[in-house]
């Protein structure tokens, strides 16, 4: 059958992560908030507050993000500005956003798509409000440490990154505006090939990708050999075939020669068809998980692909991982 | 001086090369060779000869394409039927029966030159000034020489007699409709000077210009036409106005005193030299439709810029224009 | 029609004007137009480049009425007249952002005299429809990575357009099917294919134009070239077609063809060859006097060359 | 005439495993076509190069090349300097300007790019001024907007300027032009005759 | 998601993403088949003051909303001949005309007149008018006709070209349609019977099993790889694409197969992407090789290692196995129809 057609359905309830469950305690009272006992940190009470509403009037809290005070309530009332979640820290009381685009932080691991070269510096979508900076000072440069930045490099920059290319950098300063400077100085970043890119929202809100242990990792997948996931705090994600560095067979020397020549590379390796399906079926549980409010961090994943070829091996080989299929292997993955 | 030429490696640019890179220069040397002649090879006062041609585009009462140099311009005369009913303000009775045309808006020209006819000119935009000082200036001069008679745009009626009428009271004739033209002006191609081949592409359209034979018909109150080719009748163009341009370069600037500064009239100016001239002069003059007939009037007199033409050297470009028009009227004539 | 009033334009009296309505006289002797031409014969094209020397690249597209004698105003059968103009590789737009490729953009208008009804000077959609047609069809065809950092535009003007049926006709149904567009779609492609070679563009192949149809006089059997006055079209196919490569980079194809519609589409792929030939011969042509005024021009250069230095010299 | 061989685009020019591939020419299926009209050119493969020994077919341009490539020699106006930088629109290309564009390409010569030597001590102010012609090399394709020029060699820079009094001015030195009215001197990069 | 929609992929990633659809069978970035759709939820009747309205939503959230109105107007007549009384009015079968069908199409983000909406409109108009039929229907005499206004709403940014989208729900907003009964007689001033339940489906049905007798065309986008056809393709996949074609199809009456109706080729952004650069002509390690030989060497790596966007067209026999996978019997267009015909109001 080429086309499935479903019958709408009301929006469904979200879904609660497993180790919220303790949680579900809060919040049961629509009209009270229990702020005194939500724990303090990441945690989050599971009501949503809307713009306007007053989070509390208790005058022992402090105003955080997403909050502000009317001029004409009494002084201690704290109103929220956005539909989110409240969260504790400490005495500050902050809303976080149910969806919202992700804010950059200092050491956060990004995924980004040049927008625009200029003269000394690249201009990088990292799916926040503003656009991130990538200086030309900032990147590794074949040849090694050791070289000097010249100003034919300058001339040369469309052939380090050039629009629409794609590179995993780490967030290294934050500019007054909230926009982001990243760097590729390291070898685990850089400019990203051999695979397929997708986009979920990031941190900040909602389901997606959060900051977990590891955001880079390799998976040994059933028959397609290593495969690299990359998960961007921004949300971006890099599912890519696992390519080996060749360290032993090239001395210090011949090292980052090795490396300077794929290091800006646009040509993909040889890439099996079995690599391909299995980074596709990697896509589609990264896929299922993010629809069905799951959160998209290694050991999820992991589960994910592993109940994909369960449900493979019970019912029959399905590729595509949508709809009935999806929704079960968001159950599994659920289910521990 | 002579050594000079070896100096530079510069100096032996082709002669393309140097009219981009140093225009004034190149202009003004060959303007002051001893046989001064234009870089596009014509004399000072020398205009690009047209060539006409009319009644190629089949859904037009008339047209005609005209090729002055490279510049050339299409001109389509269409008309259609404004029923006397539907004029808001009907003219007075007193209007002089020759403002009629101008009154009721039965003429008007449109003159485009978002056609791609130089990269200057590229579409998708509204019209440009000089597009609307063109259309504007075409349309005063047809207005000014009242070329078109007013009562070869009426459509009459002579309604019958009814039993009210007095027996021996001549058939009333009304204007139940007028024939609306719609002079349509592309520019093909542009290189300087669209005004005068513009206007020269108009006259010559108009003179083409057929109307089918129209009625009114009681029955079904509209204004029918007939299709038949023998039926229709031609414009009869009263007067013609023929344009013709000057432009003045001019060695004039900020830095050098101005009775050092020598100046050119450029007749009928292509693209390069329009670029580098700020003064120009544009001459019309009317006179009658055929070749030798009637007197030849002044009809306008339009200068921009500049203040190097004075009282005579507009008596020499008027001069020069008489000769320009019975040329032209002769070009036209022969078709 | 009232037409809203632009004011940088002349506009038609407020009142508002209608085109003419003829009345059938016995002595009109309206006859629709019987296709004289064999099936498979393509009506006479005209095709010259270099006819605007302002711009890069240029040509011009003619096909004459194929019936003479004219003995109604209102012509029986149509004739397509169209220019088309490049101008690029050029910069791009201060504004643009920078394009590894050849920005190619294609701008169709219809000049107000060219159709039956007269047109405005504001494209309507169907132009802007034919502009990305053509787009499709000459952006296969450019090399546009040879091209980086420029744009090149192809600005046509439709000075005379294809009937969309005989004009007797035209108050049973309106104006039906729009078929008049597909000739000048081909015609189209074919003078924008001579233009850009004209501008010496690099190109995969020339690319050509060619229009068929399904006819409901003949039964079953397709025509080549269908002047849509002469015929009852039922379904019809434009191809912008590459020959060397057989390739068709655009193809529009519209209306009730049945089971017919590849050998619609192989009638089509004719045409354009047909058209093809006199494109090529055009290109040649033009070419061949190219090379022969560069050779006379760098002979001229060596002569004049030191002159003009002396020239310029008196003016220090 | 009994012109050259013409090409049209699209003309299956040979196979390309023994021909070379030269300009206005690509690759279609294993043939070698030409892209552009114009007549055909045949090159002997030089010695020198070791990867072809298949003669090079390429097809002349007849409009002369259109765009500015790395390496181009070009000749333009001087527009608008600042201490950092000149900016100079394209206005010819080839060495003596032998291919005149259309529209000006607008292009940047950065400071350091001035003169090959000393480049710490160059001054822009000392080395253009609007309105000059210069001669300079395409070192990059550069930004979106610009691209950058280099006059770091001795045949490259200043080829023609005038003076503050308007005057035609010529070279009298590497650094120099004096208006020749006046007598007076003023700085440049100047182009070296060759 | 992405605030910046337009930039290209990256020529690494485009070159990923066209071998693996040029695989046989093809890896598409989803692991749908090739010729599998998205799952989309759809619903018809949503709009109660419309005389027919559709919605179909993908699981993406992009969403389209289609409202069909009929106003009732005058047939005018402009210009060109009448026919006197003495060549003996033809008293036939009124013919409807194109200008009564009016398709607007509004996409978040781009303007009335931008090429994208004019496109489609197009394209959707030529569709259904392919055979004559729908424009009869809207014949109310000699004097009075019906105007069709169907209003094609995007509601959310284009994630996809959204002609496919557009088009079945269209096609579901049309079969929904009723037209008002009319009382009064031919020529007279329209009348009309105000009761609902008498009004007629525009597009009529069978009496007893409610079922359309005949159905509005359906416009299916079809995009090749290599000598793959890949059908409903997503961004990702039309970014890479060789050549993309438009087909409408509708129901033949005469055999109940399916028949094309209009074809239109659509220019694959893929054409515009830039090149990647083959790692042995890369300059960032110092050296490198001369703009021309950089040419040579992309010229002859064609597209093999590194991405080169595609030249040229389509071959004409990869055009017909396209036609032919849309309208064959047991074709995609029929399981489309089919799976269309499931969806309730």
């Amino acid at each position: 059958m080429a086309i499935t057609i479903l019958a709408p359905a009301p929006a469904e309830a979200p879904r609660r992560t497993y180790h919220e469950t303790d949680l579900d305690t809060y919040g049961e009272d629509e009209d009270e908030m229990e702020i005194d006992d939500l724990p303090s940190g990441h945690r989050r009470s599971t009501q949503v507050i809307t713009p306007g509403q007053i989070v509390t009037d208790d005058p022992q809290w402090m105003r955080g993000h997403g909050t502000f005070a009317a001029s004409d309530d009494a002084s201690s009332a704290i109103r929220s500005t956005l539909a989110g979640t409240l969260q504790k820290t400490n005495k500050l009381l902050s809303v976080v956003p149910l969806r919202a685009r992700y804010t950059p932080e200092i050491g956060d691991l990004v995924i980004g798509r040049i927008v625009e070269v200029q003269s000394r510096r690249w201009k990088v979508d990292v799916a926040a409000p503003l656009l991130a900076n990538l200086l030309l000072s900032s990147i590794n440069l074949p040849g090694g440490a050791l070289r000097r930045r010249t100003s034919v490099d300058e001339l040369n920059i469309r052939s380090f990154f050039g629009e629409g290319e794609l590179l995993v950098a780490e967030v290294q300063s934050l500019f007054q505006d909230g926009s982001a400077s990243l760097h590729t100085r390291s070898l685990k970043y850089g400019k990203l090939r051999n695979g397929h890119f997708m986009a979920v929202s990031g941190m900040g809100g909602g389901a997606g990708v959060v900051r977990s242990k590891r955001q880079i990792f390799t998976l040994q997948t059933a028959r397609g050999g290593e495969v690299d996931v990359i998960l961007g705090v921004n949300g971006y994600i890099w599912i890519a075939k696992h390519v080996e560095e060749k360290r032993e067979e090239v001395g210090l020397n011949r090292l980052e020669e090795t490396a300077s020549q794929s290091m800006y590379s646009s040509q993909n390796d040889e890439i099996s068809s079995e690599t391909r399906r299995e980074i596709a079926r990697l896509a589609g549980c990264i896929r299922v998980l993010a629809e069905g409010s799951v959160k998209v961090e290694e050991d999820n994943l992991r589960r994910a692909y592993e109940a994909s070829l369960e449900l493979d091996e019970i019912e029959g080989e399905v590729r595509y991982l949508g709809g009935e299929r999806g929704r079960n292997i968001v159950d599994m993955v659920l289910g521990g | 001086m002579a050594n000079d030429a070896e100096t530079g490696p510069g100096l032996t640019f082709p002669q393309d090369t140097f009219a981009k890179l140093t225009p004034r220069p190149y202009l003004l040397a060959h303007l002051k060779h001893k046989t001064p002649v234009r870089p596009n090879g014509r004399q000072q006062n020398e205009f690009r000869q047209p060539t006409i041609n009319t009644g190629s585009l089949t859904h037009s009462n008339g047209s005609a394409v005209v090729r002055v140099g490279d510049t050339a311009v299409v001109c389509g005369v269409r008309g259609e039927i404004l029923l006397a009913s539907d004029i808001p303000h009907p003219p007075s009775d007193d209007l002089e029966e020759q403002d009629l045309v101008e009154e009721l808006g039965l003429v008007v020209p449109n003159l485009e030159l978002s056609t791609g006819c130089s990269p200057a000119h590229i579409p998708g935009n509204p019209p440009t000034s000089l597009a609307q000082s063109l259309s504007y200036r075409i349309s005063a001069v047809l207005h000014d020489s009242h070329c078109i008679n007013p009562d070869d745009l009426r459509i009459n009626y002579t309604e019958p007699k009814t039993e009210d009428d007095l027996p021996d009271e001549p058939p009333k004739e009304v204007t139940k409709a007028y024939w609306t033209l719609y002079i349509d002006i592309l520019c093909l191609a542009l290189d300087g000077n669209a005004f005068d081949a513009a206007l020269l592409a108009v006259t010559a359209a108009l003179r083409d210009t057929t109307l089918p034979k129209a009625w009114w018909d009681p029955d079904r109150e509209s204004i029918l036409c007939s299709p038949v080719v023998s039926d229709s009748r031609s414009l009869r163009l009263s007067t013609m106005p023929v344009a013709s341009s000057f432009a003045v370069f001019s060695t004039a600037s900020h830095l050098k005193k101005r009775e050092e500064a020598q100046s050119w009239i450029l007749a009928d100016a292509d693209g390069f030299e329009e670029e580098l001239c700020d003064e120009t002069l544009t001459v019309v003059l009317n006179s009658g439709p055929s070749t030798g007939s009637g007197t030849t009037s002044i009809l306008k007199i339009e200068k921009t810029g500049g203040t190097y033409i004075g009282k005579d050297v507009t008596d020499l470009c008027v001069r020069q224009a008489s000769k320009r028009t019975s040329d032209i009227k002769t070009a036209l004539g022969n078709r | 029609m009232a037409m809203l009033a632009d004011r940088r334009r002349m506009n038609a009296p407020p009142g508002g004007t209608s085109p003419p309505v003829f009345a059938s006289l016995p002595e009109a002797k309206l006859t629709k137009p019987i296709r004289t031409r064999n099936p498979d014969e393509h009506r006479k094209i005209f095709l010259r480049t270099g006819v605007v020397p302002s711009a890069s690249g240029s040509a011009y597209y003619e096909i004459s009425p194929s019936n003479t004698p004219r003995q109604t105003l209102v012509p029986s059968s149509s004739s397509l007249k169209i220019t088309c103009t490049v101008h690029g590789p050029r910069p791009l737009p201060r504004n643009a952002a920078f394009s590894s490729n050849l920005l190619l953009t294609t701008h169709v208008k219809f000049a107000p005299f060219a159709t039956r009804q007269r047109r405005g000077y504001v494209r309507d959609s169907s132009e802007r429809d034919l502009g990305v047609h053509l787009e499709t069809a000459l952006r296969g065809v450019v090399i546009g990575d040879r091209w980086p950092k420029s744009g090149c535009e192809v600005v046509i003007t439709v000075l005379e357009g294809e009937e969309d049926g005989w004009w007797a006709d035209a108050e049973e149904g309106g104006k039906a099917g729009s078929w008049g567009m597909m000739n000048v779609l081909a015609g189209c492609i074919t003078v924008a294919s001579a233009a850009i070679a004209d501008a010496g563009v690099d190109c995969v192949d020339l690319v050509s134009g060619g229009v068929a149809a399904l006819t409901a006089e003949r039964n079953g059997e397709g025509v080549l070239d269908p002047c849509p006055s002469e015929h009852d079209i039922k379904a019809a196919c434009v191809v912008g077609y590459l020959q060397s490569r057989d390739e068709v980079t655009e193809m529009w194809m519209k209306g009730d063809a049945g089971s017919g519609s590849e050998a619609l589409i192989d009638n089509a792929v004719k045409a354009a060859v047909l058209t093809r030939t006199v494109l090529a011969e055009a290109v040649k042509e033009a070419t061949e006097m190219k090379i022969g005024k560069t050779s006379e021009a760098a002979v001229e250069t060596t002569n004049t060359g030191k002159g003009k230095t002396k020239d310029i010299q008196m003016t220090g | 005439m009994s012109g050259p061989n013409i090409a049209l685009p699209g003309q299956i020019l040979g196979a390309s495993s023994s021909n070379e591939l030269g300009s206005g020419t690509h690759l279609h299926n294993d043939q070698l076509c030409a892209s552009i009209s114009g007549p055909i050119l045949t090159s002997k493969p030089s010695n020198s190069s070791k990867t072809s020994k298949a003669p090079k077919l390429s097809i002349s341009r007849t409009t002369g090349n259109l765009l500015p490539e790395v390496g181009t020699t070009i000749l333009g106006k001087i527009t608008r300097t600042n201490p950092r930088q000149a900016n100079i629109s394209i206005l010819a290309l080839g060495p003596t300007g032998e291919h005149v564009c259309r529209d000006p390409f607008p292009a940047i010569i950065r400071q350091q790019d001035i003169r090959a030597t000393e480049i710490d001590k160059v001054k822009v102010a000392e080395s253009f001024r609007v309105g000059d012609v210069v001669r300079a090399v395409v070192i990059s394709l550069g930004d979106e907007r610009s691209y950058y020029l280099s006059t770091a060699k001795n045949e490259l820079g200043v080829v023609m300027a005038v003076s503050e009094w308007g005057n035609q001015m010529v070279p009298v030195s590497w650094r120099e032009f004096m208006d020749e009215s006046t007598g007076a001197r003023e700085a440049r990069k100047v182009a070296k005759p060759v | 998601m992405a605030p910046y929609t337009n930039i290209p992929l990256s020529p690494a990633e485009l070159s990923y993403l066209h071998t693996s659809l040029a695989q046989d069978p093809p890896i598409r970035p989803d692991g749908r088949s090739p010729t599998q759709f998205r799952p989309l939820v759809a619903e018809t009747d949503i709009l109660p003051s419309a005389n027919g309205s559709a919605r179909i939503c993908f699981a993406d959230g992009t969403e389209a909303v289609v409202g069909v109105k009929a106003e009732v107007e005058r047939t005018g007549r402009k210009g060109g001949l009448v026919r006197g009384k003495e060549d003996g009015e033809v008293e036939g079968e009124e013919r409807g005309e194109d200008g009564w069908l009016d398709v607007s199409i509004e996409i978040p983000g781009t303007r009335d007149d931008d090429a994208l909406p004019v496109f489609l409109a197009a394209m959707l108009t030529e569709a259904l008018l392919a055979d004559g039929e729908l424009k009869g229907r809207l014949v109310i005499g000699r004097v009075w006709h019906w105007r069709l206004f169907v209003d094609i709403l995007l509601l959310s940014q284009p994630l996809s070209y959204p002609l496919p989208l557009l088009s079945l729900t269209t096609h579901l907003a049309l079969l929904s349609t009723r037209l008002p009964a009319l009382i009064s007689q031919k020529d007279e001033d329209p009348l009309f019977n105000d009761d609902w339940e008498a009004s007629t489906h525009l597009f009529p049905r069978q009496p007893t099993t409610n079922e359309p007798e005949t159905k509005p065309p359906i416009t299916l986008l079809v995009m090749t790889v290599g000598t793959n056809i890949l059908f409903d393709p997503s961004s990702d996949e039309i970014a890479v694409a060789d050549a993309i074609v438009a087909i409408s199809a509708t129901e033949d009456s005469k055999d109940g197969g399916l028949k094309m109706v209009a074809l239109r080729t659509v220019d694959p952004p893929s054409r515009l992407t830039s090149a990647g650069v083959p790692t042995q002509a890369n300059t960032t390690a110092g050296g490198g090789l001369s703009a021309e030989e950089t040419l040579k060497l992309r010229e002859k790596d064609a597209g093999a290692t590194v991405w080169r966007p595609p030249r040229g067209g389509v071959s004409r026999t990869v055009l017909g196995r396209m036609i032919k996978k849309v309208v064959e019997k047991g074709g995609v267009g029929e399981e489309v129809l089919e799976g269309l015909r499931g969806v309730k109001s």
